[in-house]
């Protein structure tokens, strides 16, 4: 095997992951989308939320510090000790849970028959306002993330594929991040929960329900309110999860906010509403940007990665308007 | 009325028209015929393929098999607004109004196939453009008078009640000046009195601009009264084609109407 | 036909007839407008000169079609500028115009065109001419119909229908070949001659042709804008009949006489939007219409938050304190000044506004009283509402009231050159220019209503007040008698209560009785309203007009009307003690009503009978069943059990006089 | 209130059809503008000019041209920072080609490049709709910067891989460049963002302005009475984007005077527009306005009152600026979704049927 293929497959293999990532991002979206038809853009900035106040937890931050310091002329930073990385865990789970309750309560139910391009814009609101508050409690430095998780090159499989090229090459074996590779069995996890969830569960099937049709949904009586709650404390979980994976593998910064842009091309290709759409797409775009960046961007300059997702996105969307899984539309007078 | 001054030569032509969406037959072998100044009525249970018919004849739908001849001509296929832009104006079933638009806006759209400024001019507005828009403002006056809705001249149309709505969608169709006017439904979910009002229209505007009418309706009293040739459809097929009289005492049309298999 | 070449070749200097009137304005202000209407979205306005030409076009296209001196035309339509010109161009010619009240039925214009021999009629749409061919055959004089709009008249016979701009196209002909002889022929015209015959609507019997001279229209025009100094940059809205002489007077006569603009709106029903836009600066309305004003603006206060509420109560006090001191030119402290400041900038500014009176200098009523709490609401906000007493045969004017002498229950001093007197049986009286020249063919009623030295009875029982104010009772042959021989004027208390705005018509019933008694029908509109506020429920007018609280309401009413009178020496005996309230609306439809809304007293006492025996005979209800007439035309019964209250009475007090 | 509008009416249809039919209102525009030509320039200082009146008139550019795209044509657009990196980076281009250009022309022709890109970027607006849409623009966004940051030709190999504008003039007066007075180039960009005003209103109100509203009000039957939605699509795109583009250039050229695109044209600037946009309300000319202005003066205000009067952290400002903000959009879409100039236009209705509430 020549080391330029075995170069393309571990180029693959890195996409592969990279799109897992996308996925987990935007599967907080689908779930949003599907049971709401609102497109949350505030998905990313949920992520940076959760992760920074996770890290926050974690390490006894006071939080909205430099506000209190500005306000009253103190100097408080930390409180004495961290926290155990599972019960930050669970706290911050419970933030999200209050953040998706204060939503419905002070927003959302405002919005109700809305046009989508406003709930949408309302979200874009939303993603603003997170990012200030997250900034305001806990600060805009960036924070290193450490859950536990395992990082860095796999040394195993490095010398696992060293034999693999031909003779008379060099190659140093495959790189692959287990923290990529963790990530990947983790989003598995979570769509495999999820599904469960929303099989065999009572909440699950109602989320279905208004998925499927609200009116129907409403008529049997399955409080539309009490969904949009769950459905955006779920959101929340899968940001979380995102955060925690995000923010070990690169910092907790506002960087992370911006995956939500990467996540519309997935959902464009997967089209909003299709779980599966969401994998799919994000390893079509994982896979597709880092092949198209191995192969041609350092023809052109390289970082073509910034780019390269949408553009697929909208070539792919000249050809099937209605995305990978989404019904043909059929226009009518 | 003098019939035989009113209607002229053949003024739109379908030939063996079929349609259909992947398998589903919409129309099947479809051919008639619309003479200038004439009513013609398009009438059938649901689901005969009335809506497709109107839809083949704008350009919305492009059959399968048949041809349009329109004008002594036979038509290529063409985008809806090429189709609108030889004179063939519509209304819809559920009405298709500017929501956003004033009632004035609206009629005023009605007339863009006529206008012609460029976006320069338009930009500029002092001189061709004015005329124009002036030119063309006068011209929807005659229309809204015509309609009597000179009260709502300028009220957003979301505002106004269905019947007032779907006499706004006429004016924005007459406000094309078209050759062939095609109604759908237009007094579908009226009141008496609103239908007796759109009924004169209807009338009027043959009458006074010798505007070619087709029209689906489902009223079948008042499509008698109103139409100078009925063509009737059903299960997308044509059952019978003659004037009211004829088509009144057609047994397969009798058998349609009366038959248990569909009910309107 | 023979007259001196001299005469004919130039304009008259003396401006008495309407054509030369035209002329004179063609020539003096040829650019300025003269009439307008909405028409098309805009107000369409033509100038004295393009009027001028205009009216030339269709006289000679009269005269085309054989129309000639002392010939009638007819003209019958809304308020639109062709039909003025119709008016002016039969008086080119030496013709008279007969206004016809657009809304009569076919019958009722066939009596008037008959009876005045019309041979030509211009007519406004395909609904007038539709009633012209129905009576067509029954009128012999009648040749051809004229018609301004031609919609839906595309296949009519056409044999004696003509368009109006085709006549005018035959009429520019006709001036090619004949370029002098309209000139000629107005130039034949003098003030003498019949300018016009305005039919009056006629509470009994036919109506009657009240035949005017040029001179009897247009001195009481030019004394009338002398009077109130009209000038020629007035705006006048004309909204009221063309066959009504008040309206032959404002928007015809003294636009002619000044050059001033008038104003056609675009419809029955956009003629307060209409009003607005144009925002006149002189305007006459019938009471009815200030009323209707003042209950909308009260009805659309009532939603406004309270604070504004508060502000424009408060404000409303204050020009109610001061507005009209200020418009009678009194002397108000330079703090209620800053206060009428302030409400003018916050209220009353922006609620003339919305009215369009915006602009307004100068506005008449008349026809009926007007409430005092209505007149009074629009002196204050600044808009100088007057009264005038007037009537067909005078030409409208026999008194006016001067600026700075306003009173609410007055009409005013003897119009410039008229003379007015009350004769020995307590019956208005007057002389002067205006005075009709006769009934057309109705000698026997021209010489009962005008004495040989010119004095007009008005058929009105009135007195001068003290400061020499007109005070207009009641009509004449209304004005009754108790059994002991007291004055009773039955429409002088209906009136009082009628200015309640929960009260929409009263009749009160007296004449030959021992005491005063009432039917009061209520107002559906102001009494929902307030029955919506109160959460009161009803099914039916019937039952709203029943309900206990709407008794008591009616009661308070009466009671205060009560007290009133009882200060009053010359009323006192007229309080009402017994009342009810009737459970259907009194009715045009079913003869209760005149078409002018007028009580006929005779018919309701006919058909209430039974009530009016129970008013008297002391028991506590009564049972009636009435035939009514619906919209469609089908004749029902409706059948009810009334209610009858006991009102008190107060005992007469000592008379306070001047009481304005 | 203070609407007399009894006695104004029209007598014929060209002043019934005028932009400001209502006399008070007609009177308040050419005060207004009378204001801000002649009695602002002589008063101006760096500040105002730096901090408040340039930028609201170069947002206010941009806000008008995303308007016509959304507001009027219906079409969504996350592109509005990579137009402007175009108007920019081609101002700069013609700057350097055309030295004696009048800089005038220069924003001119810069927003006429625009509009080609913009055309390009476009075409697929006729199979892609509402978020597909949304997201393909994007695409331009992401696209455009990346190439103004790869390719040298771009920024005439400049080892900083910036653009900064030199001094070009207009009637000998320095409107670019760092020597440029605060008036002259506040008095440019107003005569610029003047004329535009006018013509946006104008093509807002004619014929292509009713092609564009009817696609966005209900597309299919735009095309069945004879719209042909590709041209009006296109037109909208084009529009747009040549205001988007003079806003672009005089963004660099007058008033950064240097830049780079990522920092000055992200993502971020086409999210604050966008706000604008939806803030002044969509579909309006005002709104645009209005927004730019929203959006501009709050943040100084804050700054001005939290670092300024209170002597905070600026980054704390900032944080705080941030959340007020996304509250503010959230707080604007569930009260009023038709922004500020529903606002007003409410506030107009009432003043004019003063004292009644309707």
């Amino acid at each position: 095997m020549s080391p330029l293929f075995l170069n393309a497959l571990e180029v693959i293999l890195n996409g592969l992951m990279a799109g897992i990532m996308y996925s987990l991002v935007a599967l907080g979206f689908v779930l949003i989308f599907k049971a709401s038809g609102i497109f949350n853009y505030a998905q990313g900035v949920m992520a940076l939320f959760a992760a920074l106040t996770l890290v926050g937890f974690q390490t006894g931050q006071v939080p909205f510090a430099h506000l209190i310091n500005a306000m009253f002329g103190t100097e408080i930073h930390h409180w004495g000790s961290g926290m155990n990385t599972f019960l930050a865990i669970i706290l911050t789970m419970i933030v999200m849970i209050i953040f998706a309750w204060l939503l419905e309560k002070i927003v959302l139910k405002h919005m109700v028959n809305q046009a989508p391009i406003i709930l949408f814009m309302t979200t874009i609101g939303l993603a603003y306002f997170m990012e200030g508050f997250g900034d305001l409690m806990w600060g805009a430095d960036i924070k290193t993330m450490d859950v536990g998780l395992p990082s860095g090159g796999s040394i195993w499989l490095e010398d696992f594929t060293k034999g693999w090229a031909a003779e008379g090459t060099e190659y140093y074996g495959m790189y692959i991040d287990v923290l990529d590779v963790w990530a990947a069995g983790i989003a598995i996890l979570l769509v495999i929960a999820l599904t469960l969830f929303s099989q065999y569960t009572k909440t699950g099937r109602a989320l279905r329900a208004v998925a499927d049709d609200h009116q129907a949904a409403l008529t049997v009586g399955i409080s539309l309110r009490t969904i949009w709650i769950i459905v955006w404390s779920l959101a929340g979980f899968v940001a979380l999860v995102a955060g925690i994976m995000w923010g070990s593998k690169s910092g907790v910064q506002f960087s992370l906010s911006l995956i939500a842009l990467k996540a519309l091309p997935v959902l464009i290709l997967g089209g909003f509403t299709s779980i599966p759409g969401a994998i799919i797409g994000g390893l079509i775009i994982g896979v597709g940007e880092k092949l198209f960046e191995f192969s041609i961007g350092g023809m052109i300059g390289g970082a073509t990665e910034n780019w390269f997702a949408y553009v697929l996105a909208l070539a792919f969307l000249m050809f099937r308007p209605q995305g990978l899984f989404g019904e043909k539309i059929i226009e009518r007078v | 009325m003098d019939q035989d001054n009113r209607i002229g030569d053949t003024l739109l032509e379908v030939k063996n028209i079929s349609l259909s969406f992947g398998g589903v037959k919409a129309l099947t072998d479809i051919s008639f015929d619309i003479k200038e100044g004439e009513i013609r009525a398009i009438i059938g249970p649901n689901g005969a393929g009335k809506s497709s018919m109107l839809n083949v004849i704008n350009g919305f739908y492009h059959p399968q098999e048949g041809e349009v001849w329109f004008r002594g001509k036979k038509r290529e296929a063409m985008k809806p607004y090429q189709v609108a832009r030889q004179g063939v104006a519509r209304t819809f079933q559920n009405i298709a109004l500017f929501k956003g638009m004033s009632t004035l806006d609206n009629l005023m759209t009605g007339c863009i196939t006529h206008m012609k400024t460029n976006i320069f001019l338009q930009a500029i507005w002092k001189g061709p453009a004015e005329r124009e828009e002036l030119e063309f403002r006068e011209r929807v006056e005659h229309i809204i008078d015509f309609l009597g809705i000179q009260a709502i001249r300028k009220t957003p149309v979301g505002r106004l009640p269905y019947g007032m709505q779907k006499r706004v969608e006429l004016g924005r169709a007459l406000a094309a000046q078209p050759k062939l006017l095609l109604l759908d439904e237009p007094m579908a979910g009226m009141n008496l009195e609103e239908k007796e009002d759109m009924s004169r229209f209807i009338l009027d505007v043959n009458d006074v601009f010798g505007t070619t009418i087709t029209l689906i309706e489902h009223d079948i009293g008042v499509v008698m009264d109103l139409s100078d040739r009925i063509v009737v459809l059903d299960y997308g097929c044509k059952l019978a084609d003659g004037t009211p009289d004829v088509v009144r005492n057609d047994q397969a049309v009798i058998d349609a109407y009366l038959g248990v298999s569909h009910d309107d | 036909m023979a007259d001196s070449p001299k005469e004919t070749s130039k304009i008259s200097n003396d401006l008495d007839t309407f054509p030369k009137l035209l002329l004179d304005h063609a020539k003096k202000r040829p650019n300025k407008d003269a009439i307008r209407e909405k028409d098309l979205g805009i107000w369409q306005s033509w100038t004295w000169s393009k009027a001028a030409e205009e009216i030339s076009a269709l006289a000679n296209g009269l005269a085309s079609l054989g129309f000639k001196r002392g010939d009638k035309l007819a003209i019958v339509g809304n308020n639109r500028p062709r039909l003025y010109w119709g008016m002016c161009a039969a008086q080119c010619l030496g013709g008279i115009p007969v206004p016809v009240y657009q809304d009569s039925v076919a019958e009722e214009i066939q009596y008037v065109l008959d009876h005045s021999e019309v041979r030509f009629a211009l007519v406004e749409d395909q609904e007038q001419v539709d009633k012209m061919l129905e009576i067509y055959d029954n009128c012999p004089a009648m040749e051809t119909i004229i018609y301004d709009d031609p919609r839906g008249l595309r296949d009519y016979d056409k044999t004696h229908l003509h368009d109006f701009e085709k006549l005018q196209d035959l009429g520019r002909e006709f001036a090619k070949e004949n370029p002098d002889y309209l000139l000629q022929e107005i130039n034949k015209g003098s003030g003498e001659d019949i300018g016009i015959f305005l039919y009056t609507s006629g509470t009994t019997g036919k109506p009657k042709g009240v035949v005017m001279t040029n001179n009897n229209i247009l001195i009481t025009a030019r004394n009338s804008v002398k009077f109130d100094n009209l000038t020629e940059n007035e705006e006048i809205v004309s909204y009221l009949p063309m066959a009504w002489v008040g309206d032959h007077i404002f928007s015809y006569a003294q636009a002619y006489v000044t050059g001033f603009c008038v104003n056609c709106p675009e419809s029955t029903e956009t003629v307060a939007t209409d009003l607005r836009e144009i925002g006149p600066t002189y305007y006459f309305a019938p009471p009815r219409v200030f009323e209707n004003i003042l209950t909308t603006v009260t009805i659309r206060m009532h939603d406004a938050s309270k604070l504004k509420q508060k502000m424009f109560n408060y404000f409303m006090g204050v020009a109610r304190k001061t507005g009209v001191d200020m418009l009678d030119g009194k002397q108000v402290t330079a703090k209620e000044r800053f206060l009428y400041w302030l409400g003018n900038i916050l209220v009353y500014g922006p609620l003339k506004n919305t009215m369009g009176f915006s602009r307004i200098r100068l506005a008449y009523t008349a026809g009926e009283a007007i409430g005092p709490e209505i007149f009074d609401f629009f002196r204050s906000l600044g808009i100088n509402v007057k009264q005038l007493y007037g009537q067909t045969e005078a030409a409208v004017f026999i008194t006016m009231q001067p600026d700075g002498e306003i009173f609410a229950d007055t009409v005013g001093i003897p119009a410039p050159g008229v003379e007015v007197k009350v004769n020995d049986d307590g019956e208005v009286i007057y002389r002067g220019p205006g005075v009709f020249h006769s009934y057309y063919k109705n000698e026997e009623s021209t010489k009962e209503t005008k004495n040989e030295e010119g004095w007009v009875l008005t058929g009105d029982a009135g007195y001068f007040a003290d400061n020499g104010h007109l005070k207009i009772i009641d009509r004449a042959k209304d004005v009754g008698k108790f059994v002991d021989g007291t004055m009773f004027a039955p429409k002088y208390i209906e009136n009082k209560l009628k200015f309640f705005p929960h009260i929409k018509e009263v009749v009160a019933i007296g004449d030959g009785k021992d005491h005063c008694t009432a039917f009061i029908n209520i107002d559906l509109e102001a009494v929902g309203n307030w029955a919506e506020r109160n959460n009161v429920g009803y099914a039916s007018y019937q039952e709203l007009a029943g309900h206990e609280e709407v008794y008591k309401m009616m009661l308070e009413s009466i009671e205060q009307v009560n007290k009133d009178l009882s200060t009053d020496s010359l009323m006192s005996k007229s309080q009402i003690h017994r009342f009810l309230i009737l459970h259907k609306e009194l009715d045009p439809d079913d003869g209760e009503l005149t078409r002018t809304g007028k009580v006929r007293r005779r018919i309701v006492a006919e058909k209430y009978g039974v009530l009016i025996d129970a008013l008297y005979n002391g028991s506590k209800d009564c049972y009636i069943n009435t035939e009514v007439a619906f919209e469609d035309g089908r004749k029902g019964s409706i059948e009810a059990t009334l209610r009858i209250e006991e009102a008190e009475t107060f005992t007469p007090a000592p008379a306070t006089k001047g009481a304005n | 209130m203070f609407y007399r509008e009894s006695g104004d009416f029209k007598t014929n249809y060209a002043d019934d059809q005028q932009s400001f039919p209502i006399k008070l209102d007609r009177y308040a525009v050419w005060i207004l503008l009378a204001f801000a030509f002649f009695v602002v320039p002589f008063f101006i200082n760096d500040y105002w000019e730096k901090s408040v009146l340039v930028p609201f008139l170069v947002w206010s550019m941009a806000a008008l041209g995303l308007n016509i795209l959304t507001g009027y044509c219906g079409q969504v657009s996350l592109g509005t920072g990579g137009f402007m990196a175009v108007g920019a980076y081609s101002c700069y281009k013609l700057m350097v080609a055309f030295p004696g250009l009048n800089i005038f022309f220069v924003v001119i022709l810069a927003g006429l490049i625009t509009a080609v890109v913009g055309i390009a970027f476009g075409l697929p607006s006729l199979r892609i709709k509402g978020f597909y849409l949304a997201v393909a623009t994007l695409a331009s966004q992401f696209f455009l910067i990346w190439m103004f940051n790869k390719i040298p030709w771009f920024y005439n190999y400049s080892s900083s891989g910036m653009i900064t504008a030199p001094e070009r003039t207009m009637f000998g007066i320095a409107i670019s460049g760092p020597s440029a007075p605060s008036w002259a180039t506040y008095l440019f960009c107003l005569t610029l963002v003047t004329i535009f005003a006018f013509m946006a209103r104008n093509l807002t109100r004619g014929r292509i302005g009713r092609a564009w509203k009817s696609i966005h009000d209900m597309d299919i039957a735009a095309e069945i009475i004879g719209i042909p939605p590709l041209q009006a699509k296109l037109s909208a795109f084009a529009v747009s984007s040549f205001y988007i583009g003079m806003s672009g250039a005089m963004l660099f050229g007058v008033y950064l005077g240097s830049a780079e695109p990522g920092e000055a044209f992200g993502i971020d600037k086409s999210f604050l527009v966008l706000f604008m946009v939806i803030i002044g309300g969509l579909g309006s000319i005002l709104g645009s306005f209005l927004g730019a202005a929203f959006l501009i003066l709050v943040p100084v205000l804050m700054k001005n009152i939290m670092v300024g009067a209170f002597g905070w952290p600026a980054d704390l400002a900032a944080h705080l600026e941030l959340l007020f903000i996304g509250a503010l959009i959230m707080f604007f879409l569930v009260v009023e979704p038709h922004g500020l100039a529903q606002l007003w236009r409410m506030t107009k209705e009432k003043l004019r049927l003063w004292p009644f509430p309707h």
